[in-house]
């Protein structure tokens, strides 16, 4: 992929991207799902609506914010509602449409570890947790999974279920009551898997140009199964990359400008009662 | 509601071995309380937040912390906190106890000590390995109409909550603006209430629905201008994402870390000396 | 979200039968809705209210419930709801069956339903006899962590729920000001939500922390300026108080009370045309 | 009374305010309570802190409100809050010092009926029903209870329990895990009864100028107990007088204010898709 007018981040980003039907509500993540999510957005998805577990509701950054919280998602949001609430009456009651989710590990049925790698009391990476994540993997009606694909993180055993995929396969998601739809697309850096429609166990199901299904196989640790039909994907169009870049561009601008606090030279702080 | 310069705030209410929450959710981080409470040299807090972020990861490398419960513990947008790594990995300053929850059932918390409920309940999916966890917190329910399964979640009722606000008025009223993330449900399921604010006015220039807390369920404020900086207060200063990336570096090993807290934490008499010590201050 | 005149909403979306909430706490009391579901004679409905007022006694008096689910039903301020007394008295012009609550149960029963919860639970307190009526709503539960005596209630969600704000934006979201009640958690529970508002606008010049439903969980909105009257829209007109006085005497006899829905309900086109009928039109 | 230069209701009202010290944390219900909580903040105790169940914290009338929701209390209130966090974060937290009440009928250990009189499926009169009194009379601090006293009212056996004051009496209500003190003081048109500090059955403690024993005793439909001293209340000052009197009228004054809504002549509904 080294000779591509596009870099891994930015072909998963574009794939990712058109992975969204317009009108669709998300529940974004920072990085690449809100770069995806605002690039769909910008292009073939102007009605998206972006929710961010901060409380942005309908969120349209000119910006891609680097927090979760960043002012310009509160900004150009429909409204800021408390914390509880986006979890409460948007995730559990079952308003999401499409929930992103990335991860440390990834197992063959599409469970996550974002937790711990190695032993839980003695880890060897404290990783920072669950967050949004599974509730976001139980209660969105689909869930897209972006990451990168490597035998390190795409493996046969997790170190730590942070985040419930399909569990065991073969219905077990469903017959444990999970109400969301579960993972129908894991987007890496070769293509996308999906899960196999009775076993639900993941599957090459489509590859970026140039990549083959012996180097997507190799950059998994579990015997990867391949779709009967593999589908081959466009790369991106000179338009969706001109609009990432000039998000990233806008982006990357925004975060070096330097900030400034008037603050009082000197004097005591006011005391009183009330 | 007593108006304090915050060292004789923090002097006054937070003391060795209490849960602390510093509330926050990306937005109003009461950094300069946390960087009080190193200065005082706090020690065994049982910290509290849903998203310890380098406030947290401050505090506990100091040695402030002997506990953290917390959903999600990472520098956003950036990676690891390599403190609190370090603490969790090789018990260094020292040990830390983790009481690991999602963010969803931190709300629930959070709501539950807010009503003194002694537990909230959500619905209970599929199950994952925080269930498993040496201090499994959560337990099962089963719904008395339906039969269907809830998971039950303990209140969290911190012995203090430290925020840090927009503005104070005449009344000593609380005006928060923008993102609030659980702020309000922290603040309510207080033993005791701490808040910076930006500043006094005589009157908030808000509606009716703003999300205001009252002079009387706060114990304690101080006015700290600047005081969510690196994060940021709506209205009044952006983030300083810069600061953010930059902070990866100086926390990566023990040194830097160490150099960068005592230069500019401890070598600082107040939060306006720590900005201007960074170059922030205009 | 659809937009369309109310007479078009209320034929789409309000069916015999269903369970019906037209929520506001004083303020905002879809009252145009709730006269155009009395002259499209709806039949059988379950009335779900925390304070069924005039409009619900004149619902019940025109017939079109079978069921009221509430926790306090009055006239405020003034007195007794004769209609509703002669529906559970003397079955008149039908019998009513009650689901009877208190405030703090409804409020957590519809946070409940907002939240797909099946319950919801709160601190259980000393018997009342609440919990020996003929259907007892609440069952008790005990918190697994404290072994503490709670209270469960079941999920409210509304079929429909129709509330009325002061207004909609060219996107469809809603803006509600001042008073809230539990307007906010019956239109997340509902199943289907519809909406009357005071006026289109281009933008809301609201703050970010203002309460505003998106358009998109909004199934039907109608712009029906004056639709709360007699009861009030901040910002718009207060509430009719002398107008509320005087229902006590219009709907005390049977003959007054249906010579008056005869008059200004049924008699009307619409709300506008009602408004014109009570002098009230400006 | 009659020849008194107050009426039964502003005496009641006086005394009311009177119970009420500066700085508490009220929740307030309409009528003779708001009344007496505002003529207070108007006199003693101008830091009083009112809530109504409506969601309105810190408010200040001008005006006293016909509803719980009038405008004027969200418009002089410190904040308006969803009425769910009133009954949770405030009373069920036990922020509430005083909370009022009255009923159609009280007994002799001061529970209240506010749902029927007669039998519950077929009642003689159907009341308004529960409200927040249950919880109100179960997590305030303190509940003050005014009621006019009569045989009717006071009786030895209520219709139906709506809400409770000490149940059964002699620590009943705290064995009950109520978290509140229970009715530290029913306010009549005769005086004040109180609750016995053992027993807990309510006593008469206190008499307006020139009310007997005897004619309380006769308003009761149970053997009312009287305190061993039986305070004699002072009647209303004239600036107490006064400014209820003021509220009163101002209240009567912009209740009778027409109302006047600008309503479009004529012409279609907007319609559209969004």
């Amino acid at each position: 992929m080294s000779a591509a007018p596009w870099s891994g981040d930015e072909i998963m980003t574009v794939t990712a991207a058109r992975q969204l039907a317009d009108g669709a509500v998300c529940f974004v993540g920072i990085g690449l799902p809100s770069a995806a999510c605002n690039l769909a957005r910008q292009t073939h998805a102007p009605r998206l609506v972006l929710i961010y577990e901060s409380g942005t509701v309908g969120t349209r950054p000119r910006v891609l914010p680097l927090s979760i919280g960043d002012g310009e998602l509160a900004q150009t949001a429909t409204c800021v509602v408390p914390l509880p609430e986006v979890f409460a009456h948007y995730l559990q009651r079952g308003r999401i449409d499409v929930g992103f989710l990335g991860a440390a590990q990834i197992d063959r049925f599409g469970n996550l570890n974002s937790t711990v790698i190695g032993d839980y009391e003695r880890p060897r990476v404290r990783l920072p947790g669950a967050g949004g994540a599974p509730e976001i993997a139980a209660h969105a009606r689909q869930v897209l999974i972006v990451m990168k694909q490597s035998p390190r993180s795409f493996v046969p055993r997790l170190d730590f279920r942070t985040s419930v995929g399909y569990l065991t396969g073969a219905g077990s998601r469903r017959a444990a009551g999970c109400p969301g739809g579960g993972p129908r697309a894991v987007i890496t850096d070769f293509g996308i898997l999906r899960p196999h429609p009775e076993t639900e166990e993941l599957q090459l199901a489509a590859l970026y140009p140039g990549v083959s299904v012996a180097a997507a196989r190799a950059a998994t640790a579990w015997p990867l199964q391949v779709a009967a039909q593999v589908e081959m994907l466009a790369g991106p169009e000179p338009h969706e990359l001109e609009v990432l870049r000039a998000l990233d561009a806008h982006t990357r601008q925004a975060h070096a400008r330097p900030v400034r606090i008037a603050v009082p030279h000197s004097g005591p702080s006011p005391r009183g009662l009330s | 509601m007593q108006l304090l310069p915050l060292a004789e705030a923090i002097a006054t209410h937070v003391r060795d071995g209490q849960s602390v929450a510093l509330e926050g959710f990306t937005h109003l981080i009461p950094f300069a309380a946390g960087h009080e409470i190193i200065r005082q040299r706090r020690r065994g807090l049982h910290l509290i937040r849903m998203t310890p972020d380098i406030l947290y990861d401050q505090m506990v490398g100091m040695g402030c912390a002997s506990q953290l419960t917390f959903s999600w513990a990472g520098n956003p947008g950036v990676g690891s906190l390599h403190r609190v790594r370090d603490a969790v990995e090789h018990d260094w300053p020292g040990p830390l106890t983790l009481h690991e929850f999602t963010h969803a059932q931190m709300a629930v918390a959070y709501q539950a000590g807010a009503s003194a409920m002694p537990c909230a309940i959500m619905r209970a999916h599929a199950p994952t390995d925080l269930a498993l966890l040496p201090h499994p917190a959560t337990r099962q329910l089963t719904c008395p109409f339906s039969g269907v399964a809830l998971e039950a979640v303990p209140a969290l009722n911190p012995d203090v909550t430290i925020l840090h606000a927009q503005q104070i008025d005449a009344e000593g009223n609380i005006l928060i603006r923008g993102i609030v993330g659980a702020a309000k449900e922290a603040a309510m399921a207080a033993r005791c209430l701490l808040v910076t604010v930006e500043e006094q006015v005589e009157r908030f220039d808000a509606g009716m629905n703003a999300v205001v807390l009252p002079a009387w369920v706060v114990s304690c404020a101080s006015v700290v201008p600047g005081g969510a900086h690196p994060s940021y207060a709506h209205g009044y200063y952006p983030r300083d994402n810069a600061f953010c990336q930059a902070w990866d570096d100086i926390a990566r090993e023990r040194e830097s870390f160490l150099g960068w807290m005592r230069r500019h934490v401890q070598g600082s008499r107040d939060h306006a000396d720590l900005l201007r010590s960074l170059g922030v201050a205009a």
